[in-house]
């Protein structure tokens, strides 16, 4: 059987990956997918949780946060294109008016 | 008659009040000046009646003290305005209301027509006032509020003419350094309190006279208080205001820089007589000072060319004779010549007053010469003056200072009484050397055609005066006769009780008459005219000596006529760096430099840390999810690993 | 786990609002000029909410199979939050119709975040908590970029979006660690077994996720970055939304996992918030002194309020719960105040927000300069305004817990905010200037002000009406 | 019922009349100002009461006032009157209706605001003095700098911005720690008696036991407030540049009053609170005292700015006030005391003349003036008299105060050394060089600038502003037992009580000690058996 600690392992990789793609991509969308796959890495460990522990409360989560990770795709993209189109640029270092 | 001593005190006040709140509305001078001159007239008659209830006293009782309000209390502090009168005081209070009073009505005449008439008299009147209460006080912390109460009215007295700058100077100079006196005298005044627990004279006498000769805090206590004295009464190192002090009206010159108010150091040090008596160390110093005073003022006179700048030398340097008298212990002695140099001395300053006023203001004397036939009152008073000062028998400064030189022969002091011997001289040389200048010979000044002057004789309001202080002037020594000629020295005697357990402490030999005194006595006369006729056959009959001499030693003459360059070391040593300092160092450097430059050098580095700080925001979300990073490794961190 | 009818009853406020909420949103469509009717409407079911949550005040308990708690601190905060919708509603009426955003939406997206507060502040569970956060969080990022077609607005709602949906993940994956690490969501079962959790890696792995989401809520450094531009661009009154009611929830979330759960936590816990609050401090402090812009610097002062009140957490006592209570509702009144003024002032494209063209606002608009001075002065925690009693009590419980120094370094911050909070009231008062009001203030949006002036001065004077409300809650 | 509230009509009768101002509509000039003069003289007369029917044998709290406030942290509105403010209170009752008046005309825009503030700086300065709960103390002292903060950056002159965020500041940094200090009194007497208090009456009780080491510090954290608000070289710079810009009556009371609040607050907090850390550090205090007294006149003496100059002579003045506290005797204490009056008056007095002189010829420079008393001779003669009482001439009420103190530091057993006294004296020297130098440059010499030949003399409200100073400037000097008596017995028992907080320190340290020894003996033993 595979250990839990593979599982939070693995998630905590994707989560690093989903930080890194945070940090270094310079398009808002692209940035945001990697947000969704931090999202997705919490999933996991929740899922792995849930399933070591024997409790449903982990899988419940996870449907939150589907649930919300869709909310915030929903939201998060109307925002890049009412930007978009003030702008006509997703690259977020250009979007850096407000500073200091 | 003794309760009504408080009325003598606060006549002069109403006076002062009356004059200085609505002098300005009254316009009338006569109104003034007779509030003036009865004011101050009432308080002598009140005291003449209470000395004389007084001399109906038994003699053990004729002290006695009038507590009218308390003053300052606090803790261990008690002050009352509490009066003393005795011996001491009252004779104090007779000269000061008495020539007061002669001064008040000669300046009705000399002020007439100055728009500042009302302010005058009102100044006036407060000195008299100040001036009771540091005689009559019966503790130091009241003494001491008429102490710097004369001191203001001599402040704004010289300050009078306000509009002239060196009066203002010199009304300063006068205030300032009599303040540094009065430095000494407050600390002299802490150092009895701590000691004694009290600043009132009797009780505080009492305790000092059963301590022991030469206590080193009797000594400080002396000290300090003599310097308050050397500061009030114009002594080596701090003289240097009252020759500046002659910017006031003539008449203030004449009743506060020479018969009273610069007196008050000598009165001080009689009144401390005890304490004095008990710290040797502090009285030869005080000799010494008084006597150095003496020459170096009686030298500096010698050149001077302004008739009250060489009376004021000449009060320097009798006030140092005064100092010397107490140096040597002879407190009554000293008393008895501020009481004989009270009338001369006014009198003289009266007289050099009534020329100057007749000279339009002039008071170079080598721009005078042969008044004699123009004022031949003023002349006459003011040479009776002169002969005074000089020490001629009978007139009144032959006695006290007689009995000046007498102590410091039997003081033992050959050198000292040498010099004071000298200094007599000197006093009278330069004395008719004024005389000579002023009256004698022929008018240096142009006597007809344009600008002309014409000098007239002084109205009466002016020779009244005059000739009072004239006949006081020759009468006056006549309450100190000395046994040798047959005299009883009424005035010792009558000083006597005051000075008691002064003279107990100091044990001074009675002497009695011995051949001595006899040869001292026609020593001292015999210097003096000595004196007379030197100053008279230079500046008369051959005026070449004086300026031959004046040539020939001209290094000299040029230190004394320049007053010893005393006024200049100040300057450059204490006024200009003090200044400087402050200014450069104390201000600029430390205040608005140093301090202030923290306190803006702070808030301008938080503002520069501010400045650059928010450059951390650079506006890119990633820079921001970067710093978000570094915080969350930092939190796992001391989690995790703390 | 069977429904209890009554439970709804427990949670009625929150069901008020939605309603409210989803009503307005039918109006808006049903009804042909809507807008006052909305905004009644709103205000009638904000109203109605406040009343029905003071009158749950008195009760305690749990509802939902302990998924939410009634009553005490969760109504403390219900109406703590109602109360500043309300003030928010009165200053924006103005605010949207004059900068052209005017759309129903405004109030029912406010509503909605207004919702996912109250969820927070009455959660017994992670999971609530996370539905509750990004409720409101979604709402915010809605609301940020509201003005459209403003560049501003939308950098700002993107940079909020971004960095928040980010936060979102590390909190998630928090909680995912801490149930991991006990096996379940509930907050009180996880206090109950706290001791053992304390020496879990995983458990504190997931504290310090926890700690860093919900520090990004309440904006502290170094998690306080996208404040200062988001508030900034939003608009004014969203921003005074924002900073006010959602730092409030931010810190009720806070206090209900770090307070109630963790008990106070243990010493390098009470250090590791002592030293985010000497950096948001120092930092908010120190930077927003070189602001011209006042919303920013109002961003930036709002960074160094969370670090006070963060000492109360340092503190970890129930006075520090209670002060740090007490400060977010002062905190909550004067700074929407202040942002009210700002509303007033602005215009155009973030015009008249800097601090030159509020030279001589004291002489053309003495009234509205002088409410303006009463916050700032609140702010600066001067007495007798209520920020003081704030930071007293803060304080207070920091020295009783024997962080004197952390007393020490709040005061001499504090110094450093006094003087640009001062600097505003210079410039007010000090200077004469020319710049005026596009409109007069409307008497809807006075009235907003006068009631924050009057809430702040009597918080400060008699402190005690709110501050016995918070005793006892834990 | 008069009597049991008369603190509290003291202190907020002003609140009244700046409430009553609100709504006065804001061109009435006159009715602004009428209300405001009216309000000031009312708490003036309450003041006047208070003052004879305090009983002045009595040394404790008179008119004690205490009702609960905020119960969770036992605040109280606490407030009470003693010797030592009673003259204060007395003090800055007087000195408003004169600063109203000095503003009459001075004062021409945005004149309710102006007034407002006056009233509410009142109600601070008199709530500090009346103060009996520190928390309450606190929010008076902290409260009262709003208004002066307005006062001298909205009325006052060209660098009045800088000076206002400078005061501010200056006095921010040391109140906030102040704070920090009076919490933690306040919870070192939960830990003690078992809930926290800022009660003042039971923290006397209490906090003299505290370590000397904490103690130090909190006494250092007072010190230091109260020493800047003194001020206290070297933390004095705020004070020049504060008395120059603010306008008249805004350096009047700043001068009159509020300096007054930093030696008053070391007398009722620093001393009895902390008295085994006054003992700690009361010689370093007194030397920068003595400092001050020398430096103060040294910068003052060559100042070209009169504020400037009488703002320095406040730093000198106020250096013989710290002085005589830390003397710790009673003749000190009375002194400190009066002399706070007594610098209030004069010093009130003569930034009053400044102005008078300012709002004619708008000019504050020495060099611009010269013979000044030609054509203003009444001013001369106030200005005169008020120097003198600055320089401390005996006879009037300048005089009493330095006196006092310097005869009690000289003899003081605390401090142990003459050399504070005759340093300290030195300045009666220095002080009659600056006010004497300077007085002459504006009064005396030529009247050679056109400018001021047209000067008038002050008039009849003028006249109504100095003539009430004048009379306790001589009424003092003469007859100060009428104030001298009032604060006799509190004196005294200050004194007693820092000796008994001393013993009692000394007490509660040797317990420690003993404790400690016990317990090493057992160690000891413990170590033996083992």
């Amino acid at each position: 059987m595979v250990s839990l600690n593979f599982y939070l392992s693995l998630s905590a990789m994707l989560f690093t990956i989903g930080v890194v793609g945070v940090l270094t991509r310079r398009n808002a969308i692209i940035v945001f997918m990697s947000i969704e796959l931090m999202l997705n890495s919490v999933n996991l460990t929740l899922v792995a949780f849930s399933s070591f522990l024997g409790d449903a409360t982990g899988q419940m989560l996870v449907f939150f946060v589907i649930t919300i990770a869709a909310a915030e795709a929903a939201i998060g993209l109307a925002i890049i294109i009412a930007l978009f189109r003030n702008k006509q640029t997703v690259n977020i270092d250009e979007i850096n008016l407000l500073k200091w | 008659m003794y309760n009504l001593i408080g009325l003598v005190v606060l006549l002069p006040l109403i006076g002062a009040a009356v004059n200085g709140l609505v002098g300005w509305r009254i316009k009338n001078e006569k109104v003034i000046g007779i509030v003036g001159s009865a004011t101050v007239g009432f308080s002598f008659v009140l005291s003449v009646l209470i000395f004389i209830e007084m001399l109906g006293r038994d003699v053990l009782n004729r002290a006695e003290v009038i507590d009218y309000f308390r003053w300052i209390g606090a803790g261990g502090l008690e002050t009352s305005f509490a009066y003393q009168v005795d011996q001491l005081s009252i004779l104090m209070t007779l000269v000061v209301t008495g020539v007061g009073f002669l001064i008040h009505v000669y300046s009705i005449g000399y002020m007439h027509g100055d728009p500042g008439f009302w302010r005058y008299f009102s100044y006036l009147n407060l000195f008299i006032f100040a001036m009771l209460n540091l005689v009559l006080a019966d503790n130091f912390l009241l003494l001491f509020l008429g102490w710097e109460g004369v001191g203001l009215c001599s402040y704004l007295l010289i300050g009078f003419w306000y509009e002239k700058k060196f009066t203002g100077d010199a009304a300063k100079k006068a205030f300032v350094v009599n303040r540094i006196g009065d430095f000494g005298f407050l600390i002299g005044l802490f150092l009895i309190f701590v000691t004694f627990g009290t600043l009132k004279f009797e009780p505080l006498f009492l305790q000092a006279s059963v301590m022991s000769v030469g206590e080193p805090v009797l000594f400080w206590i002396t000290l300090m208080l003599f310097i308050g004295a050397v500061g009030k009464s114009a002594q080596i190192p701090l003289f240097v205001w009252l020759p500046d002090a002659m910017a006031g009206p003539t008449p203030v010159s004449a009743l506060i820089h020479a018969a009273t108010m610069v007196t008050a150091g000598v009165y001080m040090v009689a009144r401390s007589a005890t304490l004095y008596a008990l710290a040797p160390l502090t009285l030869e110093i005080v000799a010494v000072i008084g006597l150095l005073t003496a020459v170096l003022a009686a030298t500096i006179a010698l050149t001077q060319n302004d008739i009250k700048k060489v009376l004021a030398y000449s009060t320097v340097s009798q006030l140092g004779y005064m100092f010397l008298a107490l140096g040597v212990g002879a407190f009554w002695v000293g008393i008895f010549h501020v009481y004989t140099h009270a009338f001369f001395k006014a009198l003289l300053f009266l007289g050099s007053g009534a020329v100057i006023h007749a000279m339009h203001h002039e008071q170079d004397i080598q721009k005078m010469g042969g008044l004699r036939k123009y004022m031949p009152k003023t002349y006459i008073t003011f040479l009776i003056g002169a002969i005074a000062i000089s020490g001629i028998p009978p007139l009144a400064g032959f006695f006290s200072k007689d009995e000046i030189l007498a102590y410091v022969w039997h003081d033992g002091s050959v050198l000292l009484w040498v010099f004071a011997a000298i200094t007599a001289g000197l006093t009278a040389f330069y004395m008719f050397r004024l005389v000579t200048l002023t009256f004698w010979g022929d008018p240096r000044f142009k006597e007809h055609g344009e600008h002309a002057k014409h000098p007239h004789e002084a109205p009466a309001t002016m020779t009244v005066p005059l000739i009072i202080l004239a006949v006081l002037s020759i009468i006056g020594g006549w309450v100190g006769i000395p046994k040798a000629l047959g005299g009883g020295l009424a005035i010792k005697q009558f000083l006597a009780p005051v000075f008691e357990r002064a003279d107990r402490i100091m044990a001074l030999p009675e002497h009695g008459v011995h051949a001595v005194d006899y040869v001292l006595i026609l020593l001292s006369v015999a210097i003096a005219a000595a004196g007379i006729y030197v100053a008279r056959l230079w500046y008369l009959k051959k005026p070449e000596i004086p300026g031959g001499l004046a040539k020939k030693y001209s290094g000299v003459y040029k230190v004394l006529s320049n007053k010893y360059y005393v006024d200049e070391l100040y300057d450059a040593a204490i006024v200009n760096p003090t200044v400087k300092g402050s200014r450069k160092l104390l201000w600029r450097g430390i205040d608005v430099g140093i301090i202030d430059g923290i306190v803006n050098g702070l808030a301008k580095l938080v503002e520069i840390v501010s400045k650059y700080g928010r450059l951390v925001q650079v506006g890119v979300v990633q820079g921001y999810a970067v710093a978000f990073v570094f915080g969350i490794v930092f939190i796992i961190f001391w989690l995790l690993f703390r | 786990m069977d429904f209890n009818p009554t439970d709804l009853l427990h949670i009625l406020p929150i069901i008020i609002v939605t309603v409210t909420a989803l009503a307005i949103l039918i109006l808006e469509i049903t009804i042909k000029r809507a807008e006052p009717v909305v905004f009644a409407f709103s205000l009638i079911g904000l109203i109605a909410a406040g009343v029905s949550a003071i009158s749950l005040y008195p009760q305690s308990g749990t509802a939902f199979n302990e998924m939410v708690s009634i009553g005490g601190f969760a109504s403390f905060f219900h109406v703590a939050f109602i109360v500043v919708t309300i003030l928010t509603f009165l200053i924006s009426r103005q605010y949207i119709e004059r900068m052209g955003i005017y759309h129903s939406e405004y109030y029912a997206i406010i509503l909605f975040s207004l919702v996912g507060m109250m969820l927070i502040a009455s959660s017994l569970d992670l999971l609530m908590l996370f539905i509750g956060i990004e409720l409101m969080s979604l709402s915010f990022y809605i609301l940020a970029g509201f003005m459209r077609t403003r560049l501003t607005s939308n950098e700002s709602a993107l940079k909020y979006f971004l960095l928040g949906a980010f936060a979102t993940g590390f909190l998630v994956y928090g909680i995912a660690l801490v149930y991991g690490a006990s096996g379940t969501t509930n907050l009180a079962s996880i206090a109950e077994q706290i001791d053992q959790l304390f020496t879990s890696t995983l458990f504190w792995m997931g504290v310090a996720m926890l700690t860093m989401g919900f520090s990004f809520k309440i904006a502290a450094v170094p998690f306080h970055m996208w404040a200062p531009d988001v508030y900034e661009g939003a608009p004014t009154t969203v921003t005074a939304f924002m900073s006010t009611a959602g730092k409030a929830a931010a810190f009720a979330g806070f206090l209900i996992v770090v307070m109630f759960s963790f008990a106070g936590g243990t010493e390098k816990l009470q250090d590791l918030f002592a030293i985010l609050a000497v950096a948001s401090m120092v930092v908010g402090n120190v930077i927003a002194i070189s602001q011209h812009n006042l919303k920013r610097m109002l961003a930036y002062s709002s960074i160094a309020h969370a670090g006070y009140m963060l000492i109360g957490f340092a503190a970890a006592s129930e006075l520090g719960m209670s002060g740090v209570m007490f400060y977010i509702v002062a905190y909550g009144f004067m700074n929407i105040g202040a942002f009210g003024v700002l509303s007033m002032t602005e215009y155009g494209e973030n015009k008249n927000l800097t601090f030159d063209e509020f030279k001589g606002l004291a002489t053309r608009k003495p009234f509205v300069a002088a409410l303006m001075a009463i916050f700032m002065f609140s702010l600066s925690g001067i007495p007798p305004f209520a920020g003081f009693f704030g930071k007293y009590y803060i304080f207070l419980a920091a020295i009783q817990e024997g962080y004197t120094w952390l007393a020490i370094v709040g005061v001499l911050a504090s110094v450093i905010g006094v003087y640009y909070y001062i600097r505003v009231i210079i410039y007010m008062y000090f200077y004469d200037g020319d710049v005026t009001l596009e409109a007069e203030p409307s008497y809807i949006g006075m009235t907003a002000l006068v009631l924050a002036a009057f809430a702040v001065l009597q918080m400060g004077i008699f402190p005690s009406t709110v501050l016995r409300l918070t005793v006892g809650l834990f | 019922m008069f009597e049991n509230n008369l603190l509290t009509y003291i202190i907020f009768s002003p609140l009244v009349g700046a409430l009553l101002l609100l709504f006065i509509e804001r061109n009435k000039h006159n009715a602004i100002r009428w209300v405001a003069l009216v309000t000031s003289f009312v708490t003036f007369i309450l003041a006047v009461v208070l003052f004879l029917r305090f009983d002045a044998g009595e040394a404790g709290f008179q008119f004690l006032i205490q009702t609960g406030w905020i119960e969770a942290i036992d605040v109280g509105y606490r407030v009470g009157v003693d010797g030592i403010s009673l003259l204060l209170v007395l003090l800055t009752a007087f000195i408003m209706p004169i600063s109203i008046l000095a503003s009459w005309s001075s004062i021409k825009h945005r004149v309710k605001e102006y007034f407002v503030f006056l009233l509410l700086l009142e109600v601070g300065m008199i709530g500090v003095f009346l103060a009996l709960d520190l928390f309450l103390f606190y929010i008076f002292w902290e409260a009262m700098l709003i208004p002066m903060y307005f006062i001298i950056g909205v009325w006052g002159g060209k660098d009045r911005i800088y000076a206002a965020v400078k005061f501010f500041l200056f006095t921010m940094v040391g109140s906030l720690l102040m704070l920090v200090a009076i919490i933690w009194i306040g919870v070192h007497a939960s830990n003690t008696v078992g809930n926290f208090t800022t009660n003042l009456l039971v923290l006397y009780e209490i906090s003299p036991t505290i370590p000397l080491a904490l103690q130090s510090w909190m006494f250092l954290a007072f010190a230091l407030s109260f020493l800047i608000k003194v001020p206290l070289f070297p933390l004095h710079t705020w004070l020049p540049d504060a008395h120059v810009e603010a306008p008249t009556a805004g350096s009047v009371i700043l001068a009159g009053v509020l300096l007054k609040m930093g030696t008053y607050g070391l007398l009722r907090f620093c001393l009895p609170l902390f008295p085994a850390a006054t003992y700690e550090y009361m010689s370093l205090i007194s030397v920068l005292a003595v400092i001050g007294i020398i430096y103060g006149a040294l910068v003052a003496m060559v100042q070209t700015d009169v504020k400037k100059l009488i703002a320095y002579s406040s730093v000198s003045h106020l250096g013989f006030i710290v002085l005589g506290i830390f003397a710790l005797t009673e003749e000190a204490v009375q002194g400190s005391i009066i002399h706070m009056v007594n610098h209030g008056l004069s010093t009130g007095a003569l930034f009053l003349l400044v102005g008078m002189i300012y709002e004619r010829r708008h000019s504050r420079m020495i060099v611009d003036y010269g013979g000044v008393a030609k054509v203003m001779p009444v001013f001369a003669a106030f200005l005169l008299l008020m120097s003198l009482s600055s320089i401390g001439l005996p006879g009037l009420n300048g005089f009493v105060g330095e006196f006092l103190i310097l005869l009690g530091a000289f003899q003081s057993q605390a401090l142990d050394s003459y050399w504070y006294a005759i340093f300290a004296a030195s300045g009666v020297i220095l002080a009659a060089v600056y006010m004497l130098w300077m007085y002459q440059r504006v009064m005396l010499g030529d009247l050679d600038k056109p400018e001021n030949q047209k000067l008038t003399d002050i008039g009849g409200r003028e006249l109504a502003t100095l003539i009430p100073i004048a009379i306790f400037v001589v009424w003092i000097g003469v007859y100060p037992s009428t104030f001298l008596d009032k604060t006799e017995a509190s004196g005294k028992q200050l004194l007693e009580q820092v000796e008994r907080g001393r013993t009692m320190y000394r007490a509660a340290e040797k317990d420690t000690e003993e404790d400690t020894l016990v317990e090493n003996r057992i160690d000891k033993i413990m170590g033996e058996k083992n």
